[in-house]
């Protein structure tokens, strides 16, 4: 049993909404030395794989067909060795 | 002729696109089940507005996996119209059907408002039935309308032609201040680079009767049914 | 799985029940109620199940009317509109949940409203909101109305139901408690009616829609409790919204109904599994029998007692016959929904419980949901009153530049333009809106008809402050004249009570007197209510909320061609305002108690509420009908916060695409800024065209109701002059462009969030 | 300068409806070794500051205090030393 944690963002180069209002807001309540936030999504998968390199070929799957759009987003996870979710 | 109009799980246009096209354009219409595996004996296939599947991950993200979307890929490979309205454009771009993706309105907010929208291009199935010069007022309610696309995209859209509606003002003038959701150059709709498929955010469907404040989305259906007649 | 704990009378008290009703329990049982049944009785007998300190009250309030087709007791109440059609709807507060997390809060509240509707087998059309704040200056403030908004249009939207209306007030009041109550409206043929009742021995119980998890666990007793520090702790009471299980729900309940397959359906809202299946046969006069061990379960270990009390969301309950499960069943997979048999109705008017086997409780239905204890509370008239209302308002300062006044009222947010909050709604998906928000009231055609419903919520908190009993009828009467001037005949009422803590002899008082006035108002306009919800416990360790009883209407357009909106049609058309006369002297009989001028411009809540006469208003709403219904009418606007002032300039500027000036002349010996904004009430300002001024007059000499012509429609700006009785000379008051009085009013709010 | 990457989740126990429905999804498309999706959300903070110890402080308030509610929210993060974003 292995969970995944899987961590998406925007690429680079497209502009982030959220992070931009969000560093706004933090500005306006007086976090200054904050100059920059990107928003992202994380996504965590509790997989049944007995293997670990299967289980990173599924989640590599699952990131690129399903959770990303590869016009607008990338992605990196890892594979962690774990029974607690 | 005949419309289809695919519901998915969380679709809520659909009754809205059946009825404008049943009781005002007056032409015959089905709906499409999303599971569904082909499309048969439809004139034009509508991707409605709504929330398919909640758009819990991404817009469009799940939709796209129905298995009527493989049946309308290949119903546009053969040339069949498609139009996909607000939360259908989203499957679009999803589906690869259309290039770029949507981001977030600028604001965070959803908005629904009606909309000034300049005609860029009359030469589609879409849009012949627009008077040239003639602004369109349209409805768009969405929280991702924020088209973009990459540097390698957009610059192919303008030389085809794809750009098709923009946000403009009451005189037609595009500007940031008629830009409702920080889309790429005020883009509202664009088509492929067959002309066979559309995707735009305002809904046409709520601006084809009198009653609900503007016709000025019918002529979009019209401009279907004229070219289909026509075919 | 965890130990069930032993029932001892500390429990039971640590469940929210007395002493006393531990004791009746026992008697009823003649046992110590097992750990199940303490659940059961502690969440059927709180007050938010049993309303066992409003019950007495609230039969007060006038219920019948012939066109009501289902009063008060149901999920929703139901009216009549003809053409085999009917409209059901329903309110209720989420207010707790809104005030600790006022995204999903607000979300999840939208997402109750709407079960309460469909179960009965309505589609939901149209939402309403009624939100009320603190001052927006406070960042804590700013923070939870933001989140509410987005937490109901990110719902409702999702689930394509337009949200329509609603109203928004801020005051210091609510600065900790908001109030967000939300409303839905359905349609439904007759036939398609269903009542949530279980009946026919043998028949099934059938759950669908998600698992059941151990969410909101006591939710619905912590909806009864003050807030504090505390709860903010507790086991997450607030759940994450799931709008597009909800569609699904919806859509896959709506489709058994369709194909009658549905003896009664029920939603699992408040106490879950408890609630409904007990409510259901209480009403049915039957029993019921539950299998625990088949319900579907999302969490591991999960006990009875939490089982029968989860309130999971998006869970419903429908008793069918057993042949027809397989045809519900196909429902379920076509809309992707878990569906299982979790029991049968039996004809011994108990409820048991059981799992694999063993019973877990064995209750006579009746003990749970008809010998709930019910408290005549005593109430007493509370001290501030007498202070506040004793007010003398020749002391106040009169102001020297009315074109500012009138600037700083129309910023006043809860004046202000409430755009900023109604197009993050979707208000036209269904295409069935024809008037949008924005308007006195929203406006629904009705498919295959040539009617059309309008809908409104309102209620004025201040005015309740000042004098409850007035307040409650006032608010009914804000409602209905909306209606009116959108040109509806009302129909029927859905209210939320929302009060402070019931165990003071003040707020029972408050909430007497607002309930008293509300069936006075009811019983004088002939509008019976029809559904509701009671929200005590509104205040925080510091002070409490206003009361406000929010009053929800809808009417019936019999005729499209009645549709009538606010807003100035064209150039020289007459303006006339109808109802309470302007007395020339207003400082005699002053409506500025409670009022946005008193509290924007000289920060005061003082005096009296506005005065109120039941038979004038009667006569006025009337009047206004007929003319609209006569057609002679081009726009009709009633009188509320700010005034004659500030419902002029709101006559001028409302239509973004169509502004026009008007030009207003009017006498007057006294103070100008009690005769422009005093909030008079039954008052109706109309225009129309001059040639049918002279039916219009005879219109009002029929119905006893005075009128004055106040000015024309035309140019660019808003001008009111003052002549003084038998004088020449006249004063210009205010002399504004339209597009000033517009952006104030327009940008108020997005500039106050701005901070 | 620094770089703090937060990650937000639901709360143990607090049903996580999108994360059903995208597990429901990846069933049906037959990723059937994913037993359970969690959604979450990442923040990327570029800080000014020059202290690790004081960016943590902040990033601490600022996670409290903007970006989560702990009603229904757990957050974790880590601050790393680095020039690119
Ligand atoms: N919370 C809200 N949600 C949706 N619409 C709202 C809300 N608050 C106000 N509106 C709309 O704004 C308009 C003006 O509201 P209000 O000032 O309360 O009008 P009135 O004084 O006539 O009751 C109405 O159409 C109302 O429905
Ligand atoms: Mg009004």
């Amino acid at each position: 049993m292995f969970i995944a944690n899987i961590y998406i963002t925007l690429k680079e180069g497209v502009f982030d909404p959220q992070g931009t209002i969000i560093k706004h807001s933090l500005e306006t309540l007086g976090f200054k030395e904050v100059s920059e936030v990107r928003m992202g999504k994380f996504v965590r998968l509790r997989l049944n794989h007995q293997n670990k390199e299967e289980a990173k070929k599924e989640v590599e799957q699952i990131c690129k067909k399903v959770l990303t759009n590869p016009v607008i987003e990338t992605y990196r996870f890892e594979i962690i060795d774990s029974l607690t979710f | 002729m005949r419309f289809g109009i695919v519901t998915f799980p969380g679709s809520n246009c659909d009754y809205d696109c059946y009825h404008a096209i049943r009781d005002i354009l007056g032409e015959k219409v089905d709906y499409i089940w999303h599971k569904e595996i082909s499309i048969k004996n439809f004139d034009c296939v509508i991707l409605p507005g709504g929330f398919s599947y909640g758009d819990y991950l991404r817009t469009g993200a799940i939709a796209r996996f129905s298995p009527i979307m493989q049946a309308v890929k290949e119903y546009t490979e053969k040339g069949g119209l498609v139009i996909g309205i607000c939360n259908g454009f989203q499957i679009l771009l999803e589906a690869e059907l259309l290039p770029g993706a949507m981001l977030v309105n600028k604001n965070l907010q959803f908005l629904c408002q009606t909309v000034n929208l300049k005609v860029e291009n009359y030469n589609t199935p879409f849009t012949l039935r627009c008077a040239k010069e003639r602004i369109l007022r349209i409805p768009i309610a969405h929280k991702e309308g924020n088209y973009y696309a990459d540097e390698g995209t957009w610059p192919k859209l303008k030389e085809n032609n794809q750009i098709v509606f923009r946000y403009c003002d009451e005189q037609g003038e595009i500007s940031d201040e008629a830009n409702p959701n920080g889309s790429l150059f005020n883009i509202a709709g664009i088509c492929n680079e067959k002309r066979n498929v559309l995707g735009m955010m305002p809904h046409p469907e709520r601006a084809s009767e009198a009653i609900l404040g503007s016709e000025d989305g019918r002529l979009i259906f019209e401009s279907i049914r004229e070219y289909v007649k026509k075919l | 799985m965890i130990k069930e704990p032993k029932v001892t009378i500390k429990l039971a008290l640590q469940h929210g029940l007395t002493k006393k009703e531990y004791q009746q329990i026992r008697d009823i049982l003649r046992r110590t109620p097992t750990f199940t049944e303490l659940g059961l009785f502690s969440v059927l007998w709180s007050e938010h199940c049993s309303y066992k300190n409003s019950k007495p009250i609230l039969k007060m309030f006038l219920i019948k009317a012939p066109w009501v087709l289902q009063g008060p007791g149901e999920n929703a109440g139901i009216v009549d509109i003809g053409d085999d059609l009917a409209v059901v709807m329903k309110i209720e507060s989420h207010n707790h949940p809104s005030a600790i997390e006022p995204y999903q809060g607000a979300a999840t509240g939208i997402g109750g409203i709407l079960r309460d509707i469909f179960t009965m087998g309505a589609r939901p059309v149209a939402l309403l909101d009624p939100l009320y704040f603190g001052n927006l200056q406070d960042p804590k403030v700013r923070y939870l109305f933001a989140g509410v908004v987005s937490g109901i249009g990110d719902y409702g939207n999702c689930v394509g139901i337009p949200t329509i209306g609603g109203c928004v007030y801020f005051d210091s009041a609510y600065t900790t408690n908001p109030l967000v109550n939300v409303m839905c409206v359905g349609i439904a043929k007759h036939k398609m009616i269903t009542k949530g009742i279980a009946k026919g021995k043998g028949n099934l119980i059938v759950a669908f829609g998600n698992r059941t998890g151990r969410d909101g666990i006591h939710g619905c007793t912590f909806a009864s409790e003050e807030l504090s520090e505390e709860s903010e702790k507790k086991r997450p009471s607030v759940q994450i919204g799931d709008p597009f299980t909800k569609k699904l729900l919806l859509e896959a309940s709506l489709e058994m109904i369709e194909a009658e397959l549905v003896i009664g359906m029920q939603d699992m809202g408040a106490a879950g599994l408890t609630s409904s299946t007990i409510e259901m046969a209480g009403r049915g006069k039957s029993g019921i029998e539950l299998n625990l061990e088949k319900v579907p379960l999302r969490e591991e270990g999960m006990i009875p007692y939490e089982i029968m009390l989860s309130e999971s969301q998006e869970r419903m309950v429908v008793v069918i016959r057993p042949k027809n499960f397989s045809a519900v069943k196909k429902i379920c997979d076509k809309w992707e929904l878990n569906c299982a048999i979790i029991g049968k109705v039996t004809d011994d008017r108990k409820v048991k419980v059981k799992r694999d086997g063993k019973v877990y409780a064995e209750v006579p239905v009746k003990a749970l949901v008809d010998e709930a204890p019910v408290y005549q509370r005593k109430g007493k008239e509370p001290a501030y009153l007498k202070e506040i209302r004793n007010f003398d308002f020749s002391s106040l300062p009169e102001p020297s530049n009315y074109n500012e006044v009138l600037l700083r009222l129309l910023s006043s947010p809860t004046i202000a333009n409430k755009e900023w909050v109604f197009r993050q709604y979707d208000h036209q998906v269904r295409t069935n809106t024809i008037i949008l928000p924005g308007s006195d009231a929203a406006i629904l055609r009705i498919r295959g008809t040539n009617k059309a419903i309008a809908l409104t919520a309102d209620c004025n908190g201040r005015y309740c402050y000042l004098n409850p009993r007035k307040g409650g009828a006032l608010a009914v009467c804000e409602a209905a004249r909306n209606l009116v001037c959108s040109g509806a005949n009302p129909l029927g009422i859905t209210d939320c009570l929302n009060f402070g803590n019931p165990n003071k002899t003040s707020v029972i008082w408050q909430f007497k007197s607002v309930v008293e006035g509300m069936s006075e108002a009811c019983r004088a306009l002939n509008i019976p209510v029809i559904s509701g919800n009671v929200s005590f416990y509104n205040e925080s360790q510091t002070h409490s909320v206003y009361p406000t009883p929010v009053v929800g209407m809808v009417g019936l357009i019999e005729n499209l061609s009645y549709v009538t909106t606010p807003w100035f049609k064209d150039e020289g058309d007459v303006i006339i305002l109808i109802g309470e006369t302007i007395s020339p002297a207003p400082s005699l009989s002053p409506a500025l108690g409670g009022s946005e001028y008193l509290k924007v411009i000289h920060d005061l809540v003082k005096g009296d509420a506005p005065s109120l006469d039941l038979k004038l208003e009667k006569r006025v709403q009337k009047t206004c009908l007929e003319a609209i219904q006569k057609g002679i009418i081009k726009s009709a606007h009633d009188i509320s916060e700010g005034g004659l002032a500030c419902a002029l300039a709101e006559c001028c500027i409302m239509n973004k695409r169509k502004m026009l000036g008007a030009n207003i002349d009017m006498l007057s010996d006294d103070r100008f800024d009690f005769l422009l904004f005093s909030e008079l009430q039954s008052s109706i300002i109309l225009s129309l065209e001059e040639k049918h001024l002279s039916l219009f007059k005879k219109l009002t000499s029929e119905n006893k109701v005075s009128y004055k012509i106040l000015g024309r429609v035309g140019g660019e700006r808003l001008t009111v002059v003052r002549s003084e009785v038998g004088q020449a000379s006249r004063l210009s008051m205010i002399d504004l462009e339209v597009k000033t009085l517009s952006d104030k009013w327009r940008q108020a709010i997005e500039v106050l969030l701005k901070g």
